[in-house]
């Protein structure tokens, strides 16, 4: 077992470094002026860039929406991926084949195909430019996972809670808010987590479907990496990871504090 | 007036019966065991009556009231599912206030009626304890005192005894027939296992692919048996095939005069049957080809004319080998 | 759990009234046709509406098509495949070696956290001609000028794009193997081992195929966010060598507008291509699971 | 239980808010909002920490930059077009050569407005080419000129002794360091012009001003062009197997050292970057000497322009001789403005004369192709150079 030992410790060491190497790498970029080509270590310093974003008054606006389209986007797919789910695992019904296709399409189109129909459906119904259509769109690329969270929760435990929930008198609303909500509150907790990081990282769904009203950080992020301003493009990373950190262990903690069953 | 009444109850899925015209009926307080083998669709019929499967066609009447089309959460007939299915999120106290809940009793009658309960499962210590904190016996007397706290009209277990080590069982089948007794409840239990149906309940339906072959009192089953397929299950009779020559059945052992024309069997029980040494030649012999120690009897495997015929007597003295002569003392024509 | 006696419910409507929220929110989002429609010729905006398949010959049988599909087979395969040895192998060792679990749990979670477009970056600035690997190359005069260094970045090999998955795709696999393994049964292991089989025989015969179920499951889906996804090849890839996604995005933008129509062409194919091999791996599974729903 | 119920339910009433707040912040102030590439911070720093306070403060007007690429924009404006959303988000959107043509085609522009932009007529010669047509489009009022571009190569004097004047010697130059030069894979904007340029010095002229549009013709007139850009192929960075996506990182590249030449259609770049510190002192830009490549870039407004009249007050402040010179200066953007000289008054001359890069704008410039043929040759480079 020795050598399996040494094995697990470097490949989870060399892991580490690679989960975390991305993030020193980005901290140092924020600070440099001029790096000439041959020396590890910046040349010089600067603070200029992190001074010109902070003042920017677009930044906090823009931390907003990101945030507000997140949280947004999560609930409504937690919202949609919930019934689905169940459907999906407590029954067999005609169309159950089509569903489980059509779920896993926006994970496989090119997104640009969909965002543009989108783009044209949202617009027929006046929800294009706003914060709620941004959601919308956004929540089309988190589906696929949290309906496959649901899935298999309900899956693993079953139907028996729920029918012994009815037959000891519980009516529909009763059992779900009793029984079968608060065995599902994990998963909950996972899917809506989940829906706020994809949320956070989407760009071209946001750049079309936003229209340029709706800011998040990753659309002034996208065009500094295109075109190579690494400092600029450091620090709004720093700030877009610095987003989904919190969120995430702020969620994390809620779900935390209750018993895992 | 019967407590429970199931009249024709049919369903079938993808055109295969399930359950095909099972009619049923129930005094107040009847103890019924639903007795087949796996896949018989007992455990259908449970949940049929339970409200949580649909049916084609057939009548459920409980009293006189027709609770056919009512939903389950109204049907007051609770189940008690092979793995207990305690809400693992609730303490035992929860999980047995659920029903009372349901039906918007004061706190004050809840905890009363809980803590009743408990003293009866003798479980009053665990009150704030969750499920996976209770062992097997423990859980199936809470999900048992969950099920009878809403003092439902019919009381249904499906498999209760099969993940129980057996002297728990013993302890269980005594705490079951007690309880039901106590409140009188009209208790309908799912079991493969014929000694459990034999010792706990009253009366027992033998159920073969969708359809009770025979419903009886325990005590007439054997009486009263008269269906070849549930001689076969039930798998403590000697069935011996004859051919009927002018209305007396002849079979290797002896012809024997028959009432009805297609009975076409002879059974009798492996304990119905004595042997003594032969003395007299001519006599019918057969000859001892196994013999098996069982604890408090024997079993003896003998051929006789080619048939193979089992006896359990308490008298351990053959051996293999021996020559005997038989005698059968009860037997039936089937 | 025990012996389920009952698995689904019986319902006739149910079902279809849980999957309401679903198809309102596909109808009102995927609703029009419009890809599928110019995808035939049908362009509204220039008035053509015969259904053609005009675009469909032109565009199937060029090398550039061709090319690419073989591309992006690639560009999906390789990734899927390491992420897939790395992250059960990193399942597995983690699961039987290392006791205390989550610390290492909430490192590993990072990567799912930083989004696609912040690793891109990050890879630009560690794989670049002159970046962090190729300055500590250089210190140790392996290389003398930067452009010996080889190209990791815009490559024909597209080592950019595979990294970005790998990195991105081991955590998502390592958590699926993890969770599976977890509530795996001790006991299944010990029998074998008292049966006398190594280590090796342990894993070859009674690990993976126990973890064969999510394996498929962690395939199916890394494999077909590769083949869709746009953002790694279009910012790391080599102009030469452009992913289906790619050459739909680049058809779509191009300053010509019909050729708008290639890129749906070419959205249509595949998305034809992953139903089939949905459909495939659904059957697949659905036959499986029916075996083992038997056997029980 | 209930806290996560609390939670779902707060944050709905959150998120419906937000909706509204987007929308009465409109209201209140009078908005115009700019789309246009969003790449380059010194453009993006002009626009936000000149353009905007001055709007603010002359027209009370929210000047608000939203970064997107052009063929973003054309891409969103088409599907507002189909389905029929008449006031949309884009007020002024920043576009150049080619999409004109395209985005004109499917009438994706607003009426001709460029009569009631006072600047226009005021500041620019109405019949200088670039007033009239872009790539062989005429204008016809659809847009307005915002800043001209002139081709730039710039190349690294301490290292080369000897700036090239033509293409040959850029071949030798090139030949001699060979991998430290590269130009952007087509269809990007500025290696577009690269190619055209070189097709120009190694073509002439009247080739190119008589190309026609089938791509085979382009394909045989153009061949020697192409053999030259093949025989380049060997020399460049990395042997030409790979080209840069576009000129940010082409200079990354050179302030890295990496390579001696670098190229840009902001003329004043070089200046700028050096006194930014980014780019050696020795840096220079120069051009061949039979001219490079030039063009303007403009302002245009799309057909469901929601603010016109703010649009044409900001386009207007756009062009207005202090906002040109401030965007002509070296430390800023270093854009070329789009002023005639003859409209000046003579104070303003002066100070025209002595920002740098005036002297640029005197240079030989051939005239541009149209833009369906810079299609066919971004597709015949494609074929002839990328996959040969």
């Amino acid at each position: 077992m020795k050598k399996d030992k040494i094995i697990t410790k470097f490949i989870i060491s060399l892991f580490f470094m690679i989960c975390i190497l991305p993030l020193i790498i980005i901290s140092l970029f924020m600070f440099v002026d001029k790096w000439v080509y041959p020396n590890i270590f910046p040349s010089t310093y600067t603070l200029k860039y992190l001074l010109s974003v902070i003042q920017s008054k677009e930044l906090p606006k823009a931390m907003i929406t990101s945030i507000i389209v997140a949280v947004m986007s999560a609930v409504i797919s937690v919202i949609i991926s919930y019934p689905t789910g169940k459907a999906l695992a407590h029954y067999n019904f005609k169309g159950k084949h089509v569903i489980s296709i059509l779920i896993l399409i926006p994970l496989i189109v090119s997104p640009l195909v969909l965002v543009s129909s989108s783009h044209i459906n949202l617009i027929k119904y006046n929800l294009h430019s706003t914060l709620l259509g941004v959601s919308l769109i956004h929540t089309i690329f988190i589906l696929p996972y949290t309906i496959r969270i649901f899935n298999d929760r309900f899956e693993e435990i079953g139907v028996e809670y729920e029918l012994q929930g009815y037959t000891l008198g519980g009516n529909v609303i009763s059992t779900f808010f009793l029984v079968t909500l608060p065995l599902l509150r994990v998963s909950v907790m996972l899917s809506f987590s989940l829906g706020v990081i994809i949320s956070l990282g989407q760009y071209l769904t946001t750049l079309i479907i936003g229209g340029g009203r709706v800011m998040t950080i990753s659309i002034i992020l996208v065009p500094y990496i295109q075109y190579s301003e690494y400092q600029l493009a450091s620090i709004y990373s720093f700030i877009l990871i610095a987003l989904t950190i919190i969120s995430y262990t702020l969620i994390a903690k809620l779900y935390k504090n209750h018993l895992e069953f | 007036m019967s407590e429970v009444k199931i009249i024709n109850l049919t369903k079938s899925i993808e055109g295969k019966y399930i359950l095909s015209n099972v009619s049923i009926e129930l005094e107040e307080g009847e103890f019924l065991s639903l007795l087949g083998p796996s896949g018989c669709g007992k455990t259908t019929l449970l949940n049929a009556i339970a409200g949580i499967v649909a049916i084609d066609s057939g009548e459920i009447f409980f009293g006189n009231i027709d609770v056919t089309n009512t939903p389950t959460n109204k049907r007051k007939a609770t189940i008690v599912f092979q793995d207990y299915a305690l809400f693992p999120h609730m303490t035992v106290y929860d999980n047995i206030a659920f029903g009372l809940k349901m039906k918007k009793l004061s706190k004050e009658i809840i905890k009363k009626e809980v803590m009743e309960l408990l003293e009866v499962i003798e479980l009053s210590d665990k009150i704030n304890n969750y499920p996976k904190e209770l062992s097997g016996g423990q859980k199936q007397r809470v999900a048992i005192a969950r099920a009878i706290a809403i003092k439902p009209m019919v009381l249904l277990l499906d498999e209760p005894f099969s993940g129980l080590d057996n002297s728990l069982k013993n302890t269980m089948h005594k705490f079951i027939m007690n309880i039901t007794k106590k409140y009188s409840i009209t208790t309908i239990m799912v079991t493969h296992d014929k000694n459990e149906a034999f010792k706990m309940s009253n009366k027992i339906a033998i159920m073969l692919n969708g359809e009770i072959k025979q419903i009886d009192y325990s005590k007439d089953i054997y009486k009263n048996i008269s269906d070849i397929k549930v001689v076969e299950f039930l798998e403590e009779f000697n069935i011996i095939k004859g051919k009927i020559i002018n209305n007396n059945l002849v079979t290797q052992i002896g012809s024997f005069e028959i009432k009805e024309k297609q009975n076409k069997y002879l059974v009798f029980k492996y304990d119905q049957v004595h042997i003594k040494y032969s003395k007299d030649k001519n006599e019918m012999v057969a000859e001892i080809i196994e013999k098996y120690y069982m604890g408090n009897y024997t079993t003896y495997i003998l051929m006789y004319n080619m048939e193979r015929i089992q006896i359990n007597i308490a008298d351990d003295k053959f051996d293999v080998g021996d020559k005997v002569n038989i005698e059968i003392k009860d037997y039936k024509i089937i | 759990m025990g012996g389920r006696s009952i698995k689904k419910i019986e319902s006739k409507y149910r079902p279809y009234i849980l999957l309401i929220p679903f198809i309102i929110f596909i109808i009102l989002m995927l609703g029009s046709t419009s890809m599928i429609e110019q995808s035939l010729g049908y362009n509204n905006q220039e008035g053509i509406s015969s259904i053609t398949f005009k675009y469909y010959e032109e565009i199937i049988f060029t090398k550039v098509f061709l090319e690419s599909i073989v591309y992006t087979i690639y560009i999906s395969v390789v990734p899927t495949l390491i992420s897939l040895i790395v992250g059960i192998y990193m399942g597995i060792a983690v699961h039987f070696n290392i006791k205390r679990k989550n610390r290492l749990n909430n490192i590993i979670q990072i990567p799912i956290i930083i989004p696609y477009t912040v690793y891109i970056f990050c890879i630009i600035l560690i794989l670049m001609q002159t970046g962090i690997v190729s300055r500590s190359v250089m210190n140790l005069n392996i290389i003398d000028t930067a452009n010996d260094f080889p190209l990791l970045i815009y490559d024909k090999f597209g080592v950019g794009i595979i990294m970005v998955y790998v990195l991105k795709q081991v955590p998502f696999v390592y958590f699926i193997i993890i969770s599976s393994l977890s509530n795996m049964d001790r006991k299944y292991i010990d029998v074998a081992l008292n049966l006398g089989s190594s280590k090796i025989q342990v894993l070859r015969e009674i690990v993976l195929p126990y973890l064969r179920n999510s394996i498929m499951t962690a395939f199916f889906i890394v494999f077909a966010f590769n083949f869709g996804s746009f953002e790694a090849p279009f910012l790391l890839g080599n102009p030469k060598y452009n992913t289906l996604p790619v050459l739909s995005y680049k058809y779509f933008i191009s300053s010509d507008i019909d050729k708008r129509s290639y890129s749906m062409v070419i959205n249509t194919i595949m998305i034809i291509a992953v139903v089939i091999l949905l459909h495939i791996y659904i059957k697949y599974n659905e036959r499986k699971n029916r075996r083992n729903y038997e056997k029980r | 239980m209930k806290k996560i119920i609390t939670v779902l339910l707060s944050v709905l009433l959150l998120s419906s808010c937000g909706k509204e707040g987007v929308a009465k912040e409109e209201v209140a102030k009078e908005v115009v909002r700019f789309y246009g590439w969003g790449g380059d911070s010194n453009v993006n720093n002009y626009l936000d920490d000149y353009i905007a306070p001055l709007v603010k403060e002359k027209h009370n007007i929210d000047f608000i930059r939203v970064p997107m690429n052009i063929d973003e924009i054309l891409l969103k404006l088409t599907n507002e077009k189909e389905a029929g959303v008449d006031s949309g988000d884009i007020d002024i959107m920043w576009i150049n050569g080619e999409n004109f043509y395209n985005a004109k085609k499917i009438g994706l522009l607003s009426e001709p407005f460029t009569t009631s932009i006072e600047n226009y007529s005021k500041n620019i010669d109405l019949n200088a080419e670039f007033a009239n047509m872009d790539f062989n489009t005429p204008i016809e009022g659809l847009e307005v000129p915002w800043g001209l571009a002139r081709l730039v190569l710039i190349g690294n004097t301490n290292k080369i002794d000897e700036l090239p004047k033509n293409s040959m010697e850029l071949l030798d130059l090139v030949k001699e360091n060979k991998g430290m030069m590269t130009y952007p894979a087509l269809p990007d904007f500025t290696g577009s012009a690269f190619v055209r340029m070189i097709m120009n010095d190694v073509l002439g002229e009247e080739v190119m001003a008589n190309l026609g549009y089938d791509k085979e013709e382009i394909r045989i007139k153009l061949m020697p062009a192409f053999d030259y850009l093949n025989e380049l192929e060997k020399y460049l960075w990395m042997n030409g197997e790979t080209y840069p996506k576009d000129t940010g990182v082409i200079n990354k590249m050179y302030s890295d050292g990496q390579l001696l030449f670098t190229l840009s259609y902001t003329a004043l770049l070089a200046d700028r970057k050096v006194l930014e510190g980014e780019f050696e002192e020795g840096t220079k830009a120069f051009i061949f000497e039979n001219g490079t490549l030039g063009n303007a870039h403009y302002l245009a407004k799309p057909f469901n322009v929601s603010n016109s009249e703010g649009a044409n007050k900001v386009i207007n402040e756009l062009i207005s001789f202090e906002a040109q010179i401030k965007k002509m200066d070296v430390n800023g953007w270093g854009d070329l403005a789009v002023l005639d000289m003859d409209k000046l008054n003579d104070e303003e001359k002066e100070i025209f004369k002595n920002t740098s890069g005036s002297d640029i704008l005197e240079l030989e410039t051939y005239s541009e192709v149209d833009a369906k043929q810079i299609a066919i040759i971004e597709e015949l480079w494609e074929e002839e150079v990328l996959r040969k």
